[in-house]
């Protein structure tokens, strides 16, 4: 550890806004309908070898069905940014779609505890991991987003976390003080759940949008799993309610209750017994396989997932939660 | 001199390090309830600030995630990761409350993992998360965590999170900004603080039942010594009252 | 002029984020109401000799009444960010605040024309001007909201805007790259006119945000005029209308019709015929004594000078303008 | 042949070269004006972008500034000038329009000032505004502009806005993104391209009434020629009816 060395860790994607510019002038910027299923959507935009990226906050409007439908169609060897992900790294692991990482919250689903599985998975060395923290990711979607390689931040230097990075040491030709640069990520792919979103993909997302603004703006490609589709009037009529606009998307995919198991702001909570269910069979590998393969595998669609797990009952419910009606633990 | 166990403790104590006024970016969990416990007593203008977005809510219940919607539930604002890290970064978060599975002399902490080799880890933990960011830019840090010398230790075997790094001036040297660190380490037996210039730790605060001797027994360092070492006051009947029955009902935090 | 060279232009205000940090760790948090009236605002939070930032763009949503303000009580020798800066900054050069000024948009009124006045001002040598473009400027005010002493940018290298202006040239540690560093510019005062806020300076703002939200963030002290203010409940029900938060902001005035003669989305259009008066009215020094001490220095308010300029029944028209009522000029 | 006057065939011109699902940067005026008759023509998916933060309005008339409220009518996203920058500087904004007091061979625009000293300009102009930006950023720069040698300079008193800078590689070497800068010239006289290799103006195209001398004559640097120059197409009836009567009814463009 130094205070003044470059990390060490791999840089899994290409930082150079001139490659990304490139492509993203080919992108298409016809507002055109991109209503698809999320099987659709992730056949032609989830490749094996590419590097992905899940919005949202862990257990927090995600797109719950991106996830399953990616294990689903087997998807291997692809990079991850594991920014915030808690439930959705879970899932990923579950898997083992990706083989290299960027790790600044993973393995946990914070108060909840660790996810056996998951963690086994970063210990079995089958997993190329680099470290950053979450303002130092969400910083280099940040980058990206605004079309340059790096930006300067004044966090983890010094320490392991930047050690065991990809940052490099510049100095502020201003102040002389040495700020820690990190790379521009463009992801090939990013899967994002919003609230609501019009079949263009001009999206509206309701409370806090973590770090969804720049993943959106720094993603090759797309996918918009949404609550409801609404009118293209209704986004026109409010137009600093756009969150995410249409020219960035690929894919608009329909998926009520899209988040469950996790929680969606104003609409559902997160189904605290599931997710303590999923912790706890990861610890048999037996009882885990027949886990997945029930909850996932055996599934054809999120429709499915949700009415092997208690269906409009629970999701009612999961909705009086989340408005504050039933205040107990279900 | 009412009856109370460890947790809750912990949590008066830490709640009371909280002026009215100051601004604190809190996770779930003990400094969330240390946080709420503030604002029901002495600092009811505390502001609360949450690493995934929001901003001052009027919590409803202890968040169960950073980022659930009770974190800006009728909060003034519901923000991003960014915007609320930057609001650190320009130095308006006075507080923040960390753990982690190793802290050294230094205040130092590891949240990422056992063993030497970053390739194949003994143990695997979740990494830094938000605990790197608010360490490097909230003004003052406190760690709550149990008095223990497997934790409290020699070398941490990652630092995922700074302290004061090697001591000294070496945080401020490796780029990180000025006049900000760790500030208080609450245990259950202590309160420890860091002298000023070697920036070591050092118990300030004895709780009540240990001694001097306990803390050192269970810590894996050298621990410097205030000049003047208090007992810590223990919870007033008040603050375990809105404690017990205001801010964790369901005993999440306290039942631990 | 050349490729690879620093900017040459004067840089008027502190980059270090440090010091800034040191000031904003002084800064309240309380939420405690801040209403006041303009004056008072102005009396306590600008002073001769700082450095100013002005929200908005030009001639829409302008805070009017503090710029008419800041005449009246004749400030002096202020720095001035000429962000996007049109009938803004016709009022403040015909009162010769400034003597230092940072310029990306200035002098013009777009498509409306040259303000006279401005451009004698600039051309007469009272005033140091630094260059830069309207995304520089922009992106120094985001690198002090974020913090840190600059950010890397990919325009205006090569150009003589860049030659007059004080960026620095870096290289890209990862793609070795030239950018041009824009340094970090916290103004000791800024003022933002917004739709709506509670008494706490809590802000909505309605449309386009330009570059306002980071001005708020950039700034040392924030005075916030609003077109109402709102119970802090209706803040509460939508936080993510929430465009700035009240712990920027030091001054809460409630200016109806307050970008007058500007225009306000959703509220009022812009009174071109004033606009248009005053550019011709400038021709003409006399005139436009008179023409100030009418519309500025004889009122003690904007709510003077908007009855002298049409009251009630001209706001009712400028806003049936705005809402496509009145197709036609007015 | 229908009449039609300078400005209406530089609009008509001008719009033609914006291809369906294209996206442009535009300002008020001539802009504005293309833009709007390229989507009621042959573009209707043309993606317009203001700086100050509008995406994609439904225009209901001109707008008067690119940050009053028509630039974000019925738009599908209010943003602000940050974020529209920064789509341009991902790479995804084709085309932008931009003016000057005065353009080189290299096709660089000076909206600062006439005379040379910084301090004590002759005359004073807006500066570069958005202009730098777009024309950094944008893939494709148009300038539409009267013919006269007062404007089209062997040097600009001040480069305000980068075109191809000295010629050759200039551009890149400086830091600017690769594969953009200026595209078309469009005068009452001409429309201008530039040549690959050398960056230098060139003549590709003549517009009906005038000769390439004309061009020469009203134009202070030599401009080279292509192999092939076309007579430019004037406005056909349709356009001209669209233009007066859909997008600038009120005469604030093509009445200039």
């Amino acid at each position: 550890m130094g205070a003044f060395e470059n990390g060490i860790g791999k840089l899994f994607t290409d930082p150079d806004p001139d490659n990304a510019r490139a492509f993203f002038r080919k992108k298409s910027r016809e507002m055109k309908s991109k209503v698809m299923t999320v099987k659709e959507a992730v056949e032609k935009f989830v490749h094996d070898g590419e590097y992905l990226a899940i919005g949202g906050f862990g257990a927090n409007r995600i797109p719950t069905a991106v996830c399953h439908e990616i294990l689903r169609q087997g998807r291997k060897n692809m990079g991850f940014a594991g920014h915030t992900a808690t439930h959705d790294f879970e899932i990923l692991a579950a898997g083992k779609i990706f083989d290299r990482l960027d790790a600044s919250y993973v393995v946990g689903l914070e108060a909840r505890g660790l996810s056996p599985n998951a963690r086994n998975y970063l210990q079995s060395g089958e997993v190329d991991v680099t470290e950053w923290s979450n303002y130092g990711l969400a910083a280099r979607f940040r980058a990206a987003g605004m079309g340059v390689s790096f930006v300067p931040i004044r966090t983890t230097l010094g320490t392991e976390t930047c050690k065991y990075g990809a940052g490099k040491i510049i100095t502020c030709p201003f102040t002389g003080e040495p700020y820690l640069a990190v790379p521009a990520l463009y992801p090939d792919v990013a899967a994002i759940h919003v609230h609501a979103c019009d079949i263009y993909g001009n999206s509206q997302i309701k409370g806090i949008s973590i770090s969804d603004l720049d993943v959106a703006r720094a993603a090759k490609r797309l996918i918009i799993t949404t609550e409801r589709i609404i009118h293209s009037d209704e986004i026109r009529r409010e137009p600093n309610q756009t969150a995410i606009p249409y020219y960035l998307v690929d894919a608009v995919c329909e998926v009520p209750y899209g988040s469950y198991p996790g929680n969606m702001a104003y609409e559902y909570f997160s189904d605290e017994e599931h997710l303590r269910e999923w912790m706890k069979v990861e610890k048999d590998p037996d009882a885990f396989k027949k886990f997945l393969d029930k909850n996932i595998y055996n599934c054809k669609s999120h429709f499915d997932y949700i009415s092997i797990n208690g269906g409009m009952e629970k999701m009612m419910k999961l909705r009086q939660k989340e408005l504050l009606i039933l205040a107990q633990e279900i | 001199m009412p009856d109370y166990n460890v947790m809750e403790l912990m949590v008066c104590v830490a709640s009371r390090e909280l002026e009215e006024g100051a601004s604190v970016g809190v996770g779930t969990g003990v400094p969330c309830a240390a946080t709420m416990l503030a604002q029901k007593t002495h600092a009811p203008n505390l502001l609360i600030v949450f690493e995934a977005g929001g901003v001052a809510p009027l919590l409803p219940e202890m968040p169960i995630s950073v980022g659930d919607s009770r974190t800006f539930y009728k909060g003034v604002m519901a923000s991003g990761m960014v915007q609320i890290m930057e609001t650190c970064a320009r130095g308006t978060v006075d507080y923040t409350f960390l753990g982690g599975a190793q802290i050294d002399m230094y205040g130092n902490l590891n949240s990422t993992q056992i063993g030497f080799d970053h390739d194949r880890p003994k143990v695997r933990f979740p990494g830094s998360g938000g605990a790197n960011d608010f360490a490097s830019l909230c003004w003052r840090t406190m760690v709550v965590t149990p008095q223990d010398s497997r934790r409290f230790v020699e070398k941490c075997d990652f630092i995922t999170t700074p302290g004061y790094l090697t001591g000294d001036d070496a945080r401020e040297k490796a780029g990180l900004p000025k006049g900000c660190g760790p500030y208080r380490i609450i245990t259950n037996m202590a309160v420890m603080d860091f002298e000023p210039v070697s920036k070591r730790m050092r118990i300030i605060s004895i709780n009540p039942g240990y001694s001097v001797e306990d803390v050192q027994k269970n810590c894996g360092f050298e621990l410097l010594k205030a000049d003047k070492i208090i007992e810590t006051a223990p919870p007033t009947a008040e603050e375990l009252r809105i404690l017990r029955e205001e801010v964790d009902p369901e005993r999440y935090v306290i039942g631990r």
